[in-house]
């Protein structure tokens, strides 16, 4: 796993790269959330297009996330996923609470 | 059902050994005909399990042992994950969505096991730690592995 | 040295398994920051030793066992590779360049082995078994894997 | 493993695709052997620039079909070796009896 991070903003964009499971889940979590608070950021661009792989470990880092920004009156919304990762986030349910677009221009266009 | 072909891997328990598990698993399957969305099934019920085994099973302890055997039979592919963990006590309440004992996490590690195979079975004592047992059906296609 | 990761994989002794225990250990190495030439090296290495096993160890008998081990110690990756079949009368004749019981064959798995290895021992007892062990210095760039 | 196999004249072109190891080794010893007996083949051009793995077991089927070409006055060319499998043809010795080529044309053009 690899992540690339920029800001506009109250907006972070972060493109992470390989699996997203449970060996990588704890790393994120504190990269991301350490990002989050120091940036105070509401809105959150994950570009997951490069996102080879998907658990329940790794949707849980994705929901936390969604879940802290929801509260503070943002969003986290996903770009690109690939379909084998798009079916584990509808099987989940994520896709059906968070919106996701093609390309990171047209989720930087959504941000309020 | 005849066995064709069986491995069985055993790994210490720390969290970056779920990804060797999946991968490993999945080179084995490979061999069976299957599509590459059961491959990916695949690779996330290992990971379910494996993950579970090491974080509920053994609390993040990282100096037990996870095993994972797979079974290739003619009718298609057999997932055992084994931990010696602390059990869980009620299998019942464990496996209901969106269950967990973890205010963390999702509650969706057996929705995905369950969804990723064709019959599952989970066999826990407390203290004693937790099996779970998957089928799937691979390839009516027939599987390429040589009977001998 | 201190082990900071290890893992054993048990498989039939069918000539299919070769790439699937290739592909493991070469899964579970990748947790160390080796380069992709110090990849194809284990993958050659393993691929040698549990070749020799399915073929030489256990003359092509299919019901049989073949036991990978690898460990990671921040020095590097071990790998030890076991059969029980018919053993090696002189190890010393077998591991001469170009030596092979079989006419067919090229003499070139333990140049292989030893070529890809920084340290390799053959432990074998003729009727009992053969044990090749491999030791491979990787990054002093330090492992990824996390010491507990 | 899978094989590609074109014929003209005495010449047999075969491109292999996928990883040349004890596994495959008896069936592609077979498969070759089966087309130089029948379309009684002297020089076989192996494209191999699609083979991503080969063993000592990859080698001795191409060894042998050497020899059994060499015997009756042909010949075995390589074509386009990846660098690893370069590398393991290179220790084995195979690389100095055999000539290798960057493409299918200069080996075809190579042939008596
Ligand atoms: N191997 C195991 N050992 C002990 N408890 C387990 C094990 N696997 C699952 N459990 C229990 O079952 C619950 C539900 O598991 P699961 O559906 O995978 O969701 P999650 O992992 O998100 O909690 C876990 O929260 C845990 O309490
Ligand atoms: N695991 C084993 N069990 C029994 N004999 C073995 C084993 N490994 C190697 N040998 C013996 O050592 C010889 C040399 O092995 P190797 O250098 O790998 O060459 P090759 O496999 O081409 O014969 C073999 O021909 C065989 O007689």
């Amino acid at each position: 796993m690899h992540l690339d991070i920029e800001q506009q903003q109250e907006t972070l964009l972060v493109r992470l790269v390989g699996e997203l499971d449970l060996g990588i889940a704890d790393k994120l979590r504190k990269a991301l959330d350490n990002q989050l608070i120091e940036k105070r950021i509401k809105y959150l661009i994950l570009n997951i297009s490069r996102v080879t792989f998907v658990d329940s470990s790794g949707l849980g880092v994705i929901l936390g996330r969604y879940k802290r920004l929801v509260h503070i009156g943002g969003k986290v919304i996903l770009v690109g996923a690939q379909p084998q990762v798009r079916r584990i986030l509808e099987l989940s349910g994520l896709m059906q609470i968070m919106e996701e677009y093609p390309d990171e221009n047209l989720a930087l266009a959504k941000i309020v | 059902m005849k066995l064709l072909n069986s491995c069985s891997i055993e790994f210490t328990s720390i969290p970056e050994n779920v990804g060797f598990a999946r991968v490993a698993i999945a080179a084995f399957a490979s061999q069976l005909e299957c599509t590459l969305p059961e491959l990916e099934e695949i690779k996330v019920a290992v990971s379910e399990a494996v993950g579970n085994s090491i974080l509920h099973g053994y609390r993040n302890q990282q100096d037990k042992k996870v095993l994972v055997t797979a079974n290739i039979y003619k009718e298609g592919l057999e997932i055992q994950v084994s931990d010696e963990g602390v059990g869980i006590a009620d299998i019942n309440l464990a496996m209901q969505p969106a269950y967990s004992t973890d205010p963390e996490r999702m509650g969706l590690g057996f929705v995905f096991m369950q969804s990723f195979s064709d019959r599952m079975q989970v066999d826990s004592t407390p203290g004693k730690g937790t099996t779970v047992t998957m089928f799937k059906q691979i390839g009516m296609r027939g599987a390429r592995v040589r009977a001998n």
